[in-house]
């Protein structure tokens, strides 16, 4: 149950046009953390946006925030919204969805072992999902340095250079029609 | 004494030759189904090599002594359903042991490998096991009403069970055969020819995706090579009867080969052009038209 | 006379049994990744060399191993796309005597289809160790020898062949099928000339390996050696 | 007057009857059982009673030779009473059932009694 | 003699005399009531010395100095003695059990009642004038209604007043009826009214007979007018009850009794019919009862109205009663009221002393479990109850049916039959309900999976044997009241004793073999000795073995051909099963004495030489079986169906008996038959008492008993040939053409291959072990019926075939599951496995049970299969033997399914400690492989005697040539084919541990290939439940319950028949009024309409 001022919000959010995206036409709304839940209900339960069609984060390690988007569609109109929260980076905490769409468990399993983002009450929540056993900070999170690791873990092959892509072709594939370019 | 050693030596050459010849014929089908599919196929002798190669394995696992001898009961059905039968009318080295039993021995020692194949299956504990043999048992308890059905028809129509009297009374032209003179008879066990070599549409026994490749899932090395060699040898069998049952048996083994090469090729024309039944639709199959052409053989008997 | 002549007899026979002990603990293994209540359901006997046939019997039977290779139909990564090709028509690999079963027991041709997880290399690992022996590792693709484009990944193996003997990579992102037929008939000249002893290498090598395998397989939690 | 007797009787017996079927209350039922009890009586001795005849007492009048015919027969006489006292025994007993039952039960509604059933 | 006088003076006297006594010593005037109690059951028997039994003599004593017309007389003769004796024996009884109770109900005021009682129902027995009658009978009703009131509830004033009202009614009906008959007759005394019986020949002079009929009828309570009846018995004491069930209604009814010889043929009609009506409609009233007194009330009713009916019945067709036995009608009487009102009685007293009131449905018990002493007395009395030999009811039935049967009467003996069966129904619904464990759901859980039982409770070690602790028990469990029913009990076991030795011996003893047939009787009491001395059990069941082992011996080699082949069945099979019993730890109670029991009447079916002697046999068969099922742990539902439908069986058997050899006999013999062998639509029984019997005893029902019914098709073969339509049945049709010359056997023959394949598919889907193998035994069995209807030398051969190693190898399978479930504690399949390698004999024994029952060769079972199919093809039962194939193909399914579920496949954690089955265990099962393996080897062992059995009645078919056997159609060699397989098995298994001799590892259960994971539970792992899902799903439909549900209805019909006529009863004292009238109103125009 929505409290007062999270109704009044959801009206306000209602009534301002969400954010269109000029590139790709979704349309995106942004809405506190507290009444994400609630809003996203209302779009489930008035709105007829029924489907979750992906939970995801993105870790804006500038801004010490985690973004969390919410996609949800309309089959009726067929239209898509993307709801938008941004969470702290530290003490990640977010209230679960699981309740609304059982496979938002899977979304937020996958979330919690790559950006360790807590949802309590998520079942299957500490279950590994790619990773077994991974003890360290979670991959996903931008501090998380993957060539270090890599390199110190998986007995890279002596040998392997890394090539900067054009020079590499003009110098060794094509090198007659380099000039042409 | 010396008739044993006689029979001992008759039997090792029948072997010896239904062996070779079931071996052969699987390839030679493989190599035909191939050649359907537009390709060159696998070597006429690639299943020796595969069953010599599993021999040549050097290790090998085991799960208990279920799972040890059911390898052993398979084979040993295999070559059972073999002897009983003869298989080459007024052969004195391919009568077998024919003496010791009719069809119904036959039709009931089929069973023998079939329940040590699965007890050995299920010794495995692998959940797969038991689930082919599930599936084959079911399977297999359908497509013998028809073949029943048509056993009895034919018995009825010669008053005897025994395969060699089956077999005399239709020598003197190919009108004599049963295919003619009980042409239902015939269609039903046909039909029932094609669950029991388990073939398409009727393979779901085995199904190598879902459950791989059902019973033998956990056999391997010189298990695996056991098999393969019944494999041989009860295709060899069951061909045999087929032909004595239904296409005037044979006088000699040339004929034999002919006669249960051209039934072979019926059920590799059928496996390769239909897709897959599930169990209990193979069942209800089972049960429906072709025990219907089956009941009729019989009921035409009785009239 | 009579009575130590009996002890030394039993002295010796108490020596050899607690011998024999010894060595039946040293072919034990650990399987300390296990819980305590599983470590029932598994075998812990530690696998050992097996010594090829002397003469021209292995060279039969290195023919028939060469002449019947089947492939275990597990595709570790993108490159299992690859195999799909060589089934049709146009490269028919059966007539190379070449066929695809779907139980590691039957199997001997294990081919690493392209880049392989944390989580894949531990069922490489199992469904290595559940194959009979001997049997043959075909690494397919970079990503098998150098970890390929994602080398740089948190999850990538880099090298298989840290983990498991290899017998032959196929380089490339990704092999073709003709490719892929070529690494096969690589392999069969290589089994008709004895030296596919990946098998025996593992064993010889099992405590080197099963280190590599337990540094980056944290959640080990089955036994030393699949059975 | 035998006619007379057995009438009135017959009379008694049905309104006993009647009663037992239409009251609704324990009491009412006992009176009619009574009713019914003394029609049943008078019934007996009507059909016991002879028009012209005497007591049976034998003395100088009535000799035992052919009293037959002559006296009012004895037997039905003796049973009535027999019967009377019986019945007496029966409506004290019932009587006191029931003061018990509307001592335990608080009730003599007929309607009330309908515990046991089925 | 003693005066009959001083007898009811005697208790006149210690009635008055009483109140000075008691308030002296309240012991002193209890002694004085048991006293003058016991002096009325001696003074009885002292006459019954005194008197020639042998001519029914009588002796009338006069009272007051005068003749019999004009002073009353009584007449004492061996009648009046012998119903005395009973009567006065249960008021004793009676004594004793408020004695004991110490209740409060048993004060000074109850004694006198008691007396006062005693001395009218005396009077009421002995006089012989109407208006004495009437009298004592106002005595007796006064006492009564003053004893139903001493509980002093409301209920029971309720009870009273309307009691009195009832009695009230009829007592005025009685006094007017006797006013008219003396107007008429001039007399009161019966005898002269008797003599001068023509003068009551006119309309009035029935009438009044009617009246005082009437009034007699509604005193015992009749169907409709009986709803008082019912409400007393409910509301009184239950030791009251017992007096007004048994002393009072068995004393009228003997008034009843003594003025029939006054009744036309017209009034007997209506009487006989208001007698049959009240006994059927109080059965089906008291089998939807709910509170037990009411239904032990309305059984009362029916056994009395059963007793009217039979009264009324022997008067009408006399002479066809007065042949069987001396006393004619007497005696039926007495047995039937004797029975009656000691088994009633002791129920009444069993269910006062339990405090049971409420039946509460089989679901939700809520009962006082009875002890072992209870168990076995409430046991023998619903037995005696419901007419199961040796009770002197079983008798009285055979000599109402055969007399009956013999009239022609059918539908009153059907209606006596039928029932009979009902009330046996509810009376062992509340028996099973009394002593069945708390765990017991009380249902059949045929459909659904059970739920996993919890351990019961071990009981407390007993104390020793010493006598004192003997006498010290006994004293102890006759306190509060046990004695009455205890001693009702022997009574009643005693008066059965003399009796089967009467009737079976007939006076002939020439030598041991009369009396084989009393042997059952003898074990029972002996072995009962044994458990009250404390012998071991393991003794017991010892001696039990020795014992069949003897009787085997003696009597067996007098036989020969197919009952010497039975005969080995019944008795060597029967030793070799008991031996697992032996494992048994602790005391069980009952338990070897009546195995043994049934053993022996089942070996004495063999030696009946008379219909009775056979039926006492399979009747006592039954009831010792019912008794065997009842001690499984949750085997309450199942006994129930079990006895109902083998009491139906035994019922049809009973009337079949009397029609020769007509088409009708072959059809009601071969249901009770059938019943027995449990065929499809009579089988709803089978499974659940196979099944929910104790583990170590399935196997004795699946294997022995369930031949007895194939045994009696074999000797009484000759009437199932015959047509099954009788000859002109729909005559001139094109129907009669469609169904001339299908015989009984045909019938059986399609019959036989449906239960097979019914069997076997049924068993397919069971998830628990023991309904599987139970649905397996009656498939087989549906084989043996097959063969037997073939009626051809090899289909006989088989059927024998079959019946041997079907017990060798069934009896295996069930001892080896039962080991297996005593160790692992479950019967669900699924719930085991891998068990393998803790059990492996119990696995080697199963394996070659399944090889040997699903007909593979080399082992027996191929041999019944190959005579099966040659001797069906022989005879031209093509589709039959085509649907046999079928069926073992589907056998062959649900028996892997039994090996693997429960040996291979993944062993689960729990049963990781278990061990092998217990040696005793083993036993059996090593000599039934080493019977197979024999029988396997050389076929020729057994297929020679039985053809030697069989060669009597056919022509021989088959030949031999050396151990080959030829047929006309085909040829067996078992031994070369045995020698064969052997061969081939050897070859491979050589060449498989050269090639694998090293380098093979035996590895562990999770070592498996399971698509690159591990297994993590063994329970997931395993593959069992609902293993044959494809054929669930391709022909489940043919799985659905449609005989329990046909029966169900069956059922629901009497249910709803109860139910409806049960709103009668309104428990409206003006309605139940309202009911006398209009009964006796009904009576007395159909009465009038007659004349």
């Amino acid at each position: 149950m929505a409290t007062e001022r999270q109704e009044r919000t959801i009206q306000e959010v209602k009534d301002s046009d969400p954010v269109c995206d000029a590139q790709t036409g979704l349309k995106f709304v942004h809405v506190e953390a507290d009444q994400a839940v609630a809003y996203i209900t209302r779009l489930r339960d008035v709105q007829g946006y029924t489907h979750l069609v992906f939970f995801t984060a993105i870790d804006y390690i500038e801004d010490s925030i985690f973004r969390l988007t919410y996609m949800v569609h309309n089959y009726a109109s067929r239209q898509d919204l993307g709801v938008q929260v941004d969470i702290p980076r530290h003490g990640t905490t977010m209230e679960s969805i699981h309740h609304l769409w059982p496979h938002a468990a899977t979304y937020q399993r996958e979330l919690k072992e790559m950006f360790g983002i807590d949802f309590p009450g998520s079942p299957g929540l500490d279950d590994s999902f790619i990773l077994e056993g991974w003890t360290g900070i979670p991959p996903m999170r931008r501090e998380f340095d993957t060539k270090l690791y890599s390199e110190q873990t998986y007995f890279p092959r002596p040998g392997r250079v890394t090539h900067d892509t054009t020079a590499y072709m003009k110098e060794k594939l094509y090198p007659s029609e380099a000039e042409t370019w | 004494m010396n008739e044993i050693m006689t029979k001992a030596w008759y039997t090792l050459i029948s072997l010896f030759v239904i062996t070779n010849y079931g071996l052969l014929l699987g390839g030679t089908m493989a190599r035909v189904r191939a050649k359907v599919q537009g390709r060159i196929g696998q070597p006429v002798w690639q299943p020796y090599i595969d069953i010599l190669k599993n021999n040549f394995k050097r290790t090998g696992i085991y799960h208990g002594v279920m799972f040890y001898l059911g390898p052993v009961f398979r084979l040993a059905g295999g070559l059972g359903t073999y002897l009983f039968i003869p298989a080459v009318y007024g052969s004195l080295v391919f009568s077998n042991f024919s003496f010791s039993g009719d069809l119904l021995l036959v039709m009931y020692f089929i069973f023998f490998g079939q329940l040590g194949m699965a007890l050995g299956a299920g010794q495995s504990g692998h959940p797969y096991s038991p689930l082919g043999v599930s599936r084959g048992l079911a399977q297999m308890t359908a497509f013998e009403v028809p073949f029943a059905l048509s056993v009895i028809a034919i018995a009825a129509q010669y008053q005897t069970l025994s395969i060699t009297e089956i077999v005399a009374a239709q020598q003197g032209g190919i009108l004599n055969w049963v295919a003619f003179t009980n042409p239902l008879a015939m269609v039903a066990g046909m039909i029932s020819f094609l669950g029991m070599s388990m073939g398409n549409p009727f393979s779901v026994v085995i199904a190598p995706q879902e459950i791989p490749i059902g019973p033998p899932t956990e056999m391997q090395s010189s298990f695996l090579g056991m098999l393969q060699t019944n494999r041989a040898i009860f295709n060899g069998a069951k061909l045999v009867l087929f032909m004595n049952l239904y296409f005037g048996g044979a006088t000699n083994i040339w004929i034999m080969v002919i006669k249960t090469f051209l039934i072979y090729l019926y059920t590799v024309i059928v496996d390769a052009s239909f897709p897959r039944f599930r169990t209990d639709q193979s069942i209800r199959f089972f049960l429906g038209t072709p025990a219907l052409i089956g009941i009729a053989a019989v009921v035409l008997q009785m009239l | 006379m009579k009575e130590s002549n009996m002890d030394g007899l039993q002295t010796t026979a108490t020596e050899t049994e607690q011998q024999l002990e010894d060595m039946a603990k040293e072919m034990r293994l650990a399987n300390d990744g296990l819980l305590e209540q599983d470590k029932g359901y598994f075998c812990d006997v530690r696998p050992h060399r097996v010594e090829p046939y002397k003469g021209i019997m292995e060279s039969f039977a290195n023919w028939a191993r060469s002449q019947s290779l089947w492939i275990l139909g597990f595709g570790t990564g993108c490159g299992a796309i690859e195999l799909r090709p060589l089934m049709t028509s146009r490269f028919d690999m059966y007539r190379y005597g070449i066929q695809a079963r779907p139980t590691p027991r039957q199997s001997c041709v294990f081919i690493i289809g392209g880049y392989a997880s944390v989580k894949t290399l531990k069922r490489i690992v199992r469904s290595y160790e559940q194959m009979q022996g001997p049997k043959f590792v075909l690494g397919l693709g970079s990503c098998t020898v150098n970890g390929g484009m994602y080398w740089d990944s948190y999850n990538t193996i880099n090298r298989i062949d840290q983990y498991i003997p290899v017998d032959v990579y196929i380089a490339g992102c990704m092999p073709r099928p003709e490719a892929l037929l070529g690494g096969f008939i690589k392999l069969k000249q290589m089994i008709r000339e004895g030296k596919c002893e990946g098998m025996n290498k593992y064993i010889d090598d099992f405590d080197w390996y099963k280190a590599n395998q337990k540094q980056i397989i944290h959640d080990w939690n089955m036994p030393d050696y699949n059975w | 007057m035998t006619h007379i007797v057995l009438a009135l009787g017959f009379l008694l017996v049905c309104i006993g009857f009647w009663g037992l079927m239409t009251r609704k209350e324990v009491f009412r039922l006992i009176i009619s059982f009574s009713l019914l009890d003394t029609g049943v009586h008078v019934i007996m001795v009507g059909i016991g009673y002879v028009r012209t005849g005497t007591a049976p007492i034998f003395d100088e009048a009535l000799a035992v030779a052919g009293a037959v015919g002559k006296v009012v027969d004895p037997v039905p006489s003796a049973l009535v009473l027999t019967a009377i006292v019986i019945g007496l025994a029966v409506t004290a007993l019932m009587l006191s059932f029931a003061i018990r039952l509307h001592a335990s039960r608080g009730s003599l509604a007929v309607d009330d009694m309908k515990e046991l059933k089925w | 003699m003693v005066s009959p006088l001083y007898l009811i003076a005697m208790l006149l006297g210690a009635a008055f005399l009483h109140p000075l006594i008691q308030n002296r010593s309240k012991l002193a005037g209890q002694l004085v009531v048991l006293v003058v109690l016991g002096a009325t059951v001696a003074i009885p028997l002292q006459w019954l010395m005194a008197l020639d039994i042998a001519t029914m003599q009588t002796v009338v004593f006069q009272t007051a100095g005068f003749t019999a017309p004009l002073s009353i007389n009584l007449q004492v003769g061996v009648e009046e003695s012998l119903f005395l004796v009973i009567i006065n024996g249960g008021a004793l009884f009676s004594a004793l059990y408020f004695f004991r109770r110490r209740t409060r109900e048993w004060e000074g005021s109850v004694q006198i009642l008691l007396m006062t009682l005693v001395l009218g129902v005396n009077g009421l027995v002995l006089g012989r004038d109407l208006f004495n009658l009437f009298v004592f009978m106002e005595i007796s009703s006064l006492s009564l209604y003053a004893l139903v009131a001493t509980t002093k509830t409301a209920n029971s004033y309720e009870a009273g007043i309307k009691l009195m009202v009832a009695g009230g009614i009829a007592s005025a009906l009685f006094l007017i009826g006797v006013v008219f008959l003396y107007r008429m007759t001039g007399t009161l005394n019966l005898d002269d009214m008797i003599a001068n019986k023509q003068l009551l020949d006119n309309k009035a002079g029935i009438t009044a007979l009617f009246l005082i009929t009437a009034s007699l009828l509604i005193e015992l309570k009749p169907f409709p007018a009986n709803g008082w009846g019912a409400d007393v018995y409910q509301a009184a004491d239950p030791g009251v009850s017992a007096l007004t069930s048994g002393t009072s209604a068995t004393a009228i009814f003997f008034v009843l009794y003594k003025i029939t010889p006054l009744f036309g043929f017209e009034l007997l009609q209506v009487v006989a019919a208001s007698g049959g009506i009240t006994f059927i409609f109080s059965q089906l009233l008291a089998y939807k009862q709910d509170s037990v007194r009411r239904m032990l009330g309305y059984s009362s009713i029916g056994q009395i109205g059963l007793l009217i009916l039979v009264v009324a019945l022997g008067s009408l067709y006399g002479e066809a009663f007065t042949t069987t036995m001396f006393g004619g009608i007497f005696l039926l009487v007495l047995l039937l009221g004797g029975n009656h009102l000691f088994s009633k009685a002791g129920l009444f007293w069993m269910s006062g002393i339990t405090g049971q009131h409420s039946l509460g449905t089989m679901r939700q018990s809520k009962t006082v479990r009875l002890g072992p002493v209870g168990a076995a007395l409430q046991g023998i009395l619903t037995s005696a109850l419901a007419g199961f030999p040796p009770f002197p009811a079983f008798w009285a039935k055979w000599i109402v049916i055969t007399a009956l049967l013999a009239f022609g009467s059918y539908w009153w003996a059907s209606i006596i039959l039928i029932g009979s069966l009902i009330e046996a129904a509810y009376l062992f619904k509340w028996f099973l309900n009394a002593v069945k464990s708390p765990v017991d759901p009380g249902t059949v859980h045929d459909e659904v999976i059970p739920e996993d039982f919890p351990e019961e409770p071990v009981k407390e070690p007993m104390a020793g044997a010493s006598p004192a602790g003997i006498v010290a028990r006994i004293a102890r469990q006759s306190s509060g009241g046990w004695i009455a029913p205890f001693m009702a009990t022997a009574v009643l076991v005693a008066c059965g004793m003399l009796l089967a030795t009467m009737f079976i011996l007939r006076g002939r003893i020439s030598g041991y073999r009369d009396m084989v047939l009393l042997l059952p009787l003898a074990v029972l009491v002996l072995w009962t000795v044994f458990d009250v001395i404390r012998v071991p059990f393991k003794l017991q069941i010892g001696l039990a073995i020795i014992c069949s082992a003897g009787y085997g011996l003696v009597f067996l080699p007098g036989l020969d051909g197919i009952r010497l082949v039975f005969g080995l069945i019944f008795i060597a099979g029967s030793a070799v099963q008991m031996v697992p019993l032996l494992n048994r730890r602790g005391h069980h109670r009952g338990l070897a004495g009546m195995l043994l029991a049934l053993v022996f009447s089942l070996g004495n079916l063999l030696f009946a030489s008379s219909a009775l002697e056979f039926f006492f046999s399979w009747e006592l068969m039954t009831i010792t079986s019912f008794f065997l099922v009842v001690r499984g742990r949750q085997a309450s539902g199942a006994a129930l169906r079990y006895l109902v439908f083998s009491l139906g069986g035994a019922f049809s058997i009973l009337a079949g008996l009397f029609f020769g050899s007509s088409p009708l006999a072959a059809l009601l013999l071969g249901i009770g038959f059938l019943v027995k062998m449990g065929t499809l639509g009579l089988h709803i029984w089978l499974p659940g008492a196979y099944a929910e019997t104790d583990d170590d005893m399935s196997t004795f029902f699946s294997s022995v008993t369930s031949k007895a019914g194939l045994f009696m098709l074999f000797l009484l073969a000759g009437l199932f040939v015959q047509e099954a339509i009788p000859a002109g049945f729909a005559a001139g049709t094109r129907l009669e053409s469609l169904l001339s010359g299908i015989a009984f056997t045909d019938l059986l023959g399609w019959l036989g291959v449906v239960t097979a394949f019914a069997g076997a598919f049924l068993a397919l889907f069971k998830e628990d072990i023991k309904y599987t193998l139970a649905y397996s035994s009656m498939g087989q069995v549906g084989y043996m019926l097959l063969s037997f209807a073939l009626m051809s030398q090899l289909g006989w051969m088989n059927s024998l075939y079959l019946a041997v190693t079907h017990l060798m190898f069934k009896g295996m399978l069930f001892v080896a599951i039962s080991g297996v479930v005593y160790r692992t504690k479950t019967r669900l399949m699924y719930q085991m496995g891998g068990l393998i390698t803790r059990m492996p004999i119990t696995f080697f024994t199963v394996l070659i049970g399944i090889i040997a029952v699903s007909g593979v060769p080399p082992l027996t079972g191929f041999g019944a299969k190959w005579m099966l199919y040659t001797a069906l093809i022989e005879k031209g039962w093509y589709l039959q033997a085509a649907l046999a194939m079928f069926a073992s193909g589907i056998a062959f399914l649900y028996l892997f399914r039994l090996i693997h579920v429960i040996f291979l496949g993944q062993l689960k954690d729990e049963h990781r400690t278990v061990t092998e089955a217990p040696i005793w265990m083993l036993i059996p099962q090593v000599v039934g492989i080493a019977g197979i393996m024999l029988y396997s080897m050389y076929p020729s062992l057994l297929l020679k005697p039985l053809e030697a059995a069989v060669a009597p009645f056919f022509e021989t078919t088959i030949s031999w040539d050396g151990y080959t056997v030829l047929s006309t159609l085909g040829y067996w060699n078992g031994t070369a084919v045995m020698y064969v397989t052997m061969g081939v098995f050897l070859v491979p298994l050589l060449w498989l541990l050269i090639v694998q001799r090293k380098n093979t590892q035996k590895v562990g259960q999770f070592n498996i290939v399971y698509a690159a994971e591990r297994p993590y539970r063994p329970e997931t792992t395993h593959f069992g439940y609902n293993f044959f899902a494809p054929y669930e799903k391709a022909l489940g439909f043919l799985h659905k319950p449609l005989a329990t549900r046909f029966w169900y209805r069956v059922v629901s019909v009497a249910e709803v028949a109860g139910s409806m006529v049960r709103k009668l009863y309104t428990g409206n004292i003006q309605t139940y009024a309202l009911w006398i009238v209009i009964y006796t109103s009904i009576l007395l125009s159909i009465l009038q309409r007659g004349m």
